[in-house]
């Protein structure tokens, strides 16, 4: 428990931070309130005009939005528990003794180090595509039809890509949290009878609660905005089944150059990722106290 | 203290750790191979996997094309210098909620990833108004300054929930020792927290390598980092798989090496014996 | 010293100019030019941005021929008017130079130029009895497409593009389109999805996809096709003339030596599915430094510069598609073997009149207002659907008819 | 230097009234040590003492200061902690040498003074070694040497020897004792021990669920307990109590016998009679535990080999002069 | 069920040896308690047998099968460790509740067991707690009620009492020793008390260096001494050694005699001659420490309040039965 000298002195180291994150959010929010106000096109300044809730009602009213709404979520959250449930084993596994153990732990995080446009041109033009990637190549070699990817499950082609890419972080995290976890409470837990799988459960993995929490909500503030992967292999496409909201906001307002709708479509985009982290902390939110 | 583990476990989960990483790594594996091919062979079908005609013409031709070396510079200087003040000001804001929590400091917690929220396609154009008043555009210290703000949140989160793990005592046992809190900071709690520091530096420094929004808006050439160096091999009119490849293995290339040092700061059992 | 800042974007032509800016600095001592390559999206991105807010970061310009007649009217751009006296203005051709005029002053200088056309393999016509006629018909093209087509052996008879975006699929299906007489607004801005000539257009394009196309091809860009064309898979390809100079290099082509060439298909309705594009340089209003900056713009879309990459790289390497002249040097038409055909397309799309029925607006491919790039890319991704099949042409055309209104009420266009 | 006083110290977690006011004076150079049951707030008292907690209410004064709002490392003490807490990343020589590296000592300087703690802790050898390499009696003595190598104002200890041998620990409470004289420091020192308690203390305070019970010296304390809380719990094995008949008559709601106290009959005599429960034969003393019947088991001591078994009849006699009657709210009844 | 057997057992953590080879044969159902120098490798011993380390030689045998491949959870013993190793994320509930839970057990039982085994323990009202909200003492009754609930084959019992108070640490004594006599389960108890192994053991095992100096009852032990070090270790205080004339007198190169076997006079009468150093008042005892010239330094015991003071002269008669005699290289001479 802390003392009124560390609670005062804490409430000083954390300022900077929080002031800093203030202007940074007061300010350009700020900005895109008012933005969002006004009929304000990019190609044509001087132009500017208040027209009260329209950019929102335009924006919200557009047929694509709930659809998109739809792709974000379930992007947001198959990404989510494809990380976690493949992190997690991932993360067991490199914290054994293992021959070359740097090198393999390399290995898994480096689809992180690829930017993002250059991972899915990668995955779509050299893997995924249905006449010269590999993967359609591998398939011939065993007799299957090669799956038409962007075609007939273009938002699980996404996934799939966004997922390895997130892979890693959520590895690592969870990995670097297991090197905190005292190896006598394992012992004690064998000592008691457990086995590994229980270990697992009952020790284990109620320590890497917080880290589970922390990469949840961290990746769902960038899964929410995900938007080159998309761009670069179906451009949202076919129809909208691959739309999300950061791509609507980026087709209907950066295309556009509709500085107006886009900071209504940021502003959108703004609550709707607080409802989705509202949510989250609702579930495992507790995990952050004590 | 652990007992020693079997060579038959050893063994298991060697195969596994690299049959997965393999798995894992390989499109990239096979990107690189790419970068060794000629535009026809990278789109071959039957695939070559190693006994293709290999050839650094790509790597010719990328390094005659654009300065590699003062994009990676600014690279470095960018991410390396917005992770470090982003350390430098979350390490003692991740101490205070850590180690001194408040009822509110869940809330504010979630606040400061709140500021993440605003997607920055919505906020381009003020920021760019902004950064043109004050001069900022193509700047190293502009970039430094947006890559560290939007990364704030994440390092905080990230070194928090390490923090939360160190046993109070130790941090306790400095104070009575006479440690201002500076110290304490320097000599117990960052040593104790390596794994954690190391993930997080890896993890925002790779953020911020491959923050492809900010910096190639607000640069131009002068602070253009290796995202302008990408985009300029992305999707040309033409065959560009195996140039893109090898611009990307150049470009990937530094923070491999990065990636393999702070590998060795993921040791494990830190606390063990410290406290009963 | 001046120092240029470009910005440009990333394709072969103007790498390889970039390569060659030494000849201009070095007849230029007190001019030194800094680039920004970029990949088209992001450096339209970056480049509107800046000028729009008047950032000031970039001296010339690279744009298309969308942006020129925007951006001009706008008073964006400086008009070209000191681009000295052996410039010849007039040999610049004729359907690129109104591209990049507005009321008869050039606003851009044409870097290169590309219009539309066949790409197709003789061997495999020749295998199948075949002869592509000059000025073929799509029913020529859909018959020819569904003969040739062998998909075991991997041989599909015809590679369009289909992933979404306005410069992606809405490029070639506005095309084809102008051919079977549809046009995207009719004389009061109305969107004309509901016409039965986009219905044929869509369906004819959906079936033939479907009959002759190869799989994934809703996800298919120019690159993709260009691959896959170069790989052999493709008997016949429409897009870029451009992509003429790629399928016959035999370092990046498999079939570079039986590849031939035709003029976008046609209904007979007198339009060909030609479309018209320009890469342009241009320089920004404001920009302190605009004399050096022309001075650069004249030497890169000179006949001297022609003449110059002709003496480092190769005739078939020159930016094609800008000047008369260039078409009746013989060594070009030796060295490719595509220039006629070239030429030939760029001279049948008009943009000023791109289609059967009359238009308001200028732009073969897309129509020059700037909602345009948004619409485009909502109505791609419907077309784009139709291709994979999840929704049918119908209800992508539906689709595409309330979303194009809803925009264009919007910006005020109709009521 | 080194006075510490606390008026009317609490404190709460949440809900919970750990300190429930203490009022306390240590003087100068005094060893004093806490004693009590397992959670009465021991570590408490100490770490408010500390500064590592705040306190709900009271003040501490040190050398008439009130330090309740300076800060630990400014209020010039040093403890032991009962968890250790020992650095994890540093060696031995590194954990006993932060105070000194802390306070800006030359590292020769430094060096001197851990090593000589370290040969007085039985520790040269494992000096480079990190903690989790150590035995838990080699950790609680590096948690030691950290206290005693700085020359503060106050020493905490809580607890600091509970994991050492009896030799060992002999010789550590001889060695701290040995220190604390030389240096003149105040200590306050925890520990379950009642040897420990009963030879190093000056003082020592009796403390019961967050209440005081009774501050004295040693002898006083065994001697004069002031009520039945001290009486039974210091001394061991505990005091005898006997209510009822032979309580009356003594006019106290209770009496208490000290088990050394009983002398030990074999059956036929006066006294309490019973039977042997139990009996623990030690080598030095014998244990006896005795039912008798109404008055309850009964604990009686006898020095040296007694050769009685369980279920033999005995009879017990107290000293009639080391009785102790307690009222009945359990206060001693002084004559 | 629970016969546990050591065969030349060794460890290594590295180059260092720490057990040298140990043998030792411990009965079903019996109570044996490791004691010896910290750091000597009791916790380690303790370990090698629970399977928490592997051995660098020699078997381990429970009932008759090596285990020495068998993982720790299948060896059917139970542990306290030296530093709890509580789950910090279970209530206290859980924390005892878990061996149980892992047994298959059903919850109403486990409810019921756990609930008993905390009433037993005192932490009745800490059940809903989590570790770190409990006192030092109380985190070591827990880890006491984790091994207790279950029903092993054996317990290993690392330093379970050494944060509790004493009279908490009597009683839990006491009911440690009914448990395990009534459940007939073997038990293996490191401790550093000399009262705890003395009373609680059915044989001691005295360790020093990694190597087992004498295996006993704890009356032999005290009795019979085998060396020097067992002599030394065992008692407390200390037995005193004399070496030179007096010990030469008596036939052998050193001579041992208890503290309490030292007969104390006023100056003047025979024995050994000396100038009380320091006087220890515990009130039961009395400790005196007299400086006896040529021979060292004595500590002698006295029963009861003893008005002696620092500087007085004694003079100590050692009842000659209960002499130790010594040969030169610390063994024992038996006559
Ligand atoms: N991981 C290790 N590496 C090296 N030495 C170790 C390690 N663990 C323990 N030791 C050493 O082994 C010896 C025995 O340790 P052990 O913990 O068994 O002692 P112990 O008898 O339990 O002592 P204590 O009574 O102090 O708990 C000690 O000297 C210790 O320093
Ligand atoms: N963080 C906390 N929240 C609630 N109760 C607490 C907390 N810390 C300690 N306590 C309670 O306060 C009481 C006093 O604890 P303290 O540690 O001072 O006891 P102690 O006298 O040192 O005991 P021991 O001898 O067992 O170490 C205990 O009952 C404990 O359960
Ligand atoms: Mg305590
Ligand atoms: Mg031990």
């Amino acid at each position: 428990m802390a003392t009124r000298q560390t609670q005062f002195l804490a409430r000083s180291l954390l300022t900077p931070a929080v002031g800093l994150l203030f202007i940074w959010m007061i300010v350009p929010l700020a900005l895109t309130i008012y933005f969002s106000t006004l009929h304000y096109s990019l190609l044509d300044p001087g132009s500017e005009a208040f027209v009260g809730l329209e950019n929102f009602r335009y924006f919200l009213t557009d047929p694509a939005f709930l659809a998109s709404l739809e792709n974000t979520l379930v992007l947001v959250g198959s990404v989510l528990a494809l990380t976690i449930v493949l992190g997690i084993p991932l993360a067991l596994l490199l914290d054994q003794p293992v021959v070359g153990r740097n090198f393999v732990r390399l290995m898994v995080i480096a689809p992180f180090f690829v930017m993002p446009t250059v991972s899915a041109l990668v995955w779509k033009n050299l893997l995924m595509h249905p006449v010269s990637g590999l993967f359609a190549w591998l398939a011939k070699l065993v007799g299957l039809t090669p799956v038409d990817w962007f075609n007939d499950v273009p938002l699980f082609s996404v996934i799939l890509i966004v997922a390895w890419q997130w892979l890693p972080f959520a590895t690592l995290i969870l990995l670097t949290a297991l090197q905190s976890l005292d190896e006598e409470q394992k012992e004690a837990a064998e000592m008691d009878g457990a086995s590994a799988i229980s270990t697992f459960i009952y020790i284990t993995l109620p320590h890497l609660a917080r880290p589970i929490t922390v990469v949840i909500l961290i990746e769902t503030i960038f899964l929410l905005t995900v938007f080159a992967e998309i761009f670069v292999t179906t451009g949202g496409g076919p129809g909208l089944q691959t739309t999300n909201i950061a791509f609507l906001i980026y087709s209907q307002a950066l295309i556009q150059f509709d500085v107006g709708s886009a900071s209504a479509g940021g502003l959108v985009a703004v609550v709707i990722a607080n409802i989705v982290a509202f949510f989250l902390v609702r579930i495992v939110g507790r995990n952050l106290e004590a | 203290m652990a007992r020693k583990s079997t060579t038959q476990r050893v063994v298991v989960s060697t195969i596994g750790a690299w049959f997965f990483g393999f798995l894992i790594f390989f499109p990239i594996l096979w990107m690189v191979l790419a970068s060794f091919k000629t535009e026809l062979e990278a789109f071959a079908i039957p695939p070559s996997f190693l006994f293709f005609h290999w050839t650094t013409e790509n790597y010719a031709t990328v390094q005659e094309r654009s300065d590699y070396l003062h994009h990676a510079m600014n690279s470095i200087i960018i991410a390396g210098g917005s992770t470090l003040i982003a350390l430098l000001i979350a390490v003692p804001a991740a101490w205070s909620m850590a180690f001194s929590p408040t009822k509110r400091t869940k809330d504010i917690l979630l606040w400061m990833l709140s500021t993440k929220m605003m997607p920055p396609v919505g906020v381009l154009v003020p920021i760019y108004l902004i950064y043109k008043t004050f001069g900022l555009l193509d700047s190293r210290i502009g970039l430094i300054f947006i890559l560290c703000l939007g990364n704030l949140p994440i390092v905080i989160w990230m070194l928090f929930t390490y923090f939360k793990e160190i046993p109070r005592d130790i941090l306790e046992a400095a104070r009575m020792d006479g440690a201002t809190i500076g110290r304490e900071l320097i000599y117990v709690l960052t040593p104790m927290a390596i794994p954690g520091l190391a993930s997080t530096m890896l993890l925002n420094l790779i953020l911020a390598w491959n923050e492809a929004f900010w910096t190639l808006n607000l640069s131009t050439s002068a602070a253009a980092p290796l995202t302008v160096f990408i985009a300029s091999y992305s999707s040309p009119e033409g065959l560009f798989w195996a140039k893109l490849s090898a611009a990307s293995t150049l470009a990937i290339a530094p923070i491999l090496v990065l990636g393999w040092f702070s590998q060795k700061q993921l040791v494990r059992g830190l606390t063990f014996g410290a406290v009963k | 010293e001046t120092t240029l800042t470009i910005a440009t974007v990333n394709n072969g032509d103007m790498i390889r100019m970039q390569g060659l800016t030494s000849e201009f600095t070095k007849a230029n001592p007190d001019i030194s030019v800094k680039w920004v390559t970029l990949e088209e999206n992001v450096l339209r991105q970056r480049v509107t941005t800046d000028i729009a807010t008047k950032g000031g970061q970039f001296d010339v310009l690279t744009i298309g021929t969308y942006e020129v007649p925007i951006w001009a009217k706008k008073g964006w751009l400086v008009p070209l008017a000191n681009l000295g006296a052996d410039y010849d203005v007039a040999d610049l051709l004729p359907k690129i130079r109104d591209a990049v005029s507005v009321d008869g002053k050039l606003y851009a200088a044409p870097f290169y130029g590309e219009s539309s056309m066949v790409m197709y393999r003789t061997d495999l016509f020749d295998k199948a009895g075949l002869k592509m006629p000059e000025k073929p018909t799509w029913d020529f093209v859909i018959d020819a497409a569904k003969k040739l087509t062998d998909k075991n052996g991997g041989v599909y008879g015809i590679c369009l593009r289909g992933k979404a975006g306005w410069g992606e699929n809405m490029a070639f299906l506005s095309a084809m389109a102008n051919s079977y007489g549809a046009r995207w607004f009719d004389e009061k801005w109305e969107p004309q999805f509901n016409t039965p000539e986009w219905k044929t257009t869509l369906t004819t394009y959906v079936n033939l996809m479907k009959d002759a196309g190869p799989p994934g091809a809703s996800s298919n860009g120019f690159n993709e096709n260009l691959a896959l064309f170069n790989a052999g898979k493709c008997a016949m390809w429409i897009d870029a003339t451009v992509a003429a100079s790629f399928v016959t290099n035999p370092k990046d082509s498999k079939v570079a030596d039986k590849v031939g060439f035709a003029l976008a298909p046609n209904t007979g309705l007198g339009k060909n599915a030609n479309w018209l594009w320009a890469w342009s340089l241009a320089i920004p209003a404001g920009s302190k430094k605009a004399d050096a900056a022309e001075k650069f713009i004249a030497w890169a879309t000179s006949k001297d510069y022609t003449k110059l990459v002709a003496s480092k790289e190769g005739w078939a390497n020159v930016p094609p598609g800008t000047r008369t002249s260039l078409y009746a040097n013989p060594e070009y038409l030796k060295a490719a073997p595509f220039a006629k055909m070239t030429l030939a397309s760029i001279d049948a799309a008009d943009p000023n009149k791109p289609t059967v029925k009359p238009v308001p607006y200028v732009g073969v491919q897309y129509a020059a207002i700037p909602e345009f790039q948004g619409i485009g890319t909502q109505v791609g991704q419907q077309f784009s659907a139709a291709l994979a099949g999840s929704m049918t042409v119908d209800a992508a055309l539906a689709a595409a008819q309330s979303a194009t209104e809803r925009e264009m009420k919007r910006a005020g266009y109709i009521k | 230097m080194g006075q510490i006083t606390l008026q009317g110290v609490q404190k709460s977690f949440g809900p919970v009234h750990i300190i429930k006011g203490a009022d306390l004076d240590i003087a100068d150079g005094s060893f004093v040590v806490f004693v009590g049951p397992s959670g009465c707030g021991k570590t408490t008292l100490l770490r408010l003492i500390a500064g590592l907690e705040d306190v709900t209410g009271g003040s501490i004064l040190i050398d008439g200061k009130n330090v309740v709002d300076t800060p630990p490392a400014k209020r010039g003490l040093s403890m032991v902690f009962q968890s250790y807490a020992l650095y994890p990343h540093m060696s031995v020589r590194g954990n006993i040498g932060f105070g000194l590296k802390m306070a800006g000592l030359p590292k020769d300087e430094i060096n001197r003074k851990v090593e000589a703690a370290a040969a007085t802790l039985n520790l040269t050898p494992y000096l480079d070694r990190k903690p989790r390499e150590l035995s838990g009696g080699q950790r609680q003595r590096v948690a030691i040497g950290r206290a005693i190598v700085r020359e503060p104002k106050g020493f905490l200890f809580d607890e600091p020897l509970s994991n050492l041998d009896a030799a060992l620990r002999v010789q550590m409470r001889i060695e701290v004792t040995r220190l604390q004289k030389q240096l003149g420091t105040t200590a306050i020192y925890v520990t379950h021990d009642q040897v420990e308690a009963m030879t190093m203390a000056d003082k020592i305070v009796v403390l019961n669920a967050g209440k005081i019970e009774q501050y004295g010296s040693p002898l006083e304390l065994y001697e004069r307990p002031a009520n039945l809380f001290v009486a039974g719990f210091i001394g061991s094995p505990k005091m005898n109590f006997v209510t009822g008949n032979s309580a009356a008559q003594q006019g106290a709601a209770t009496i208490g016998v000290r088990p050394e106290h009983l002398k030990i009959e074999r059956d036929g005599g006066g006294g309490w009679q019973g039977t042997i429960a139990v009996a623990e034969h030690l080598g030095s003393d014998t244990f006896l535990y005795v039912d008798a019947g109404p008055l309850g088991m009964l604990t009686a001591r006898y020095i040296g080999e007694l050769s009685l078994h369980a279920g033999d009849r005995v009879s017990l006699v107290p000293d009639p002069a080391r009785i102790h009657r307690f009222d009945a709210s359990g206060n001693a009844i002084r004559n």
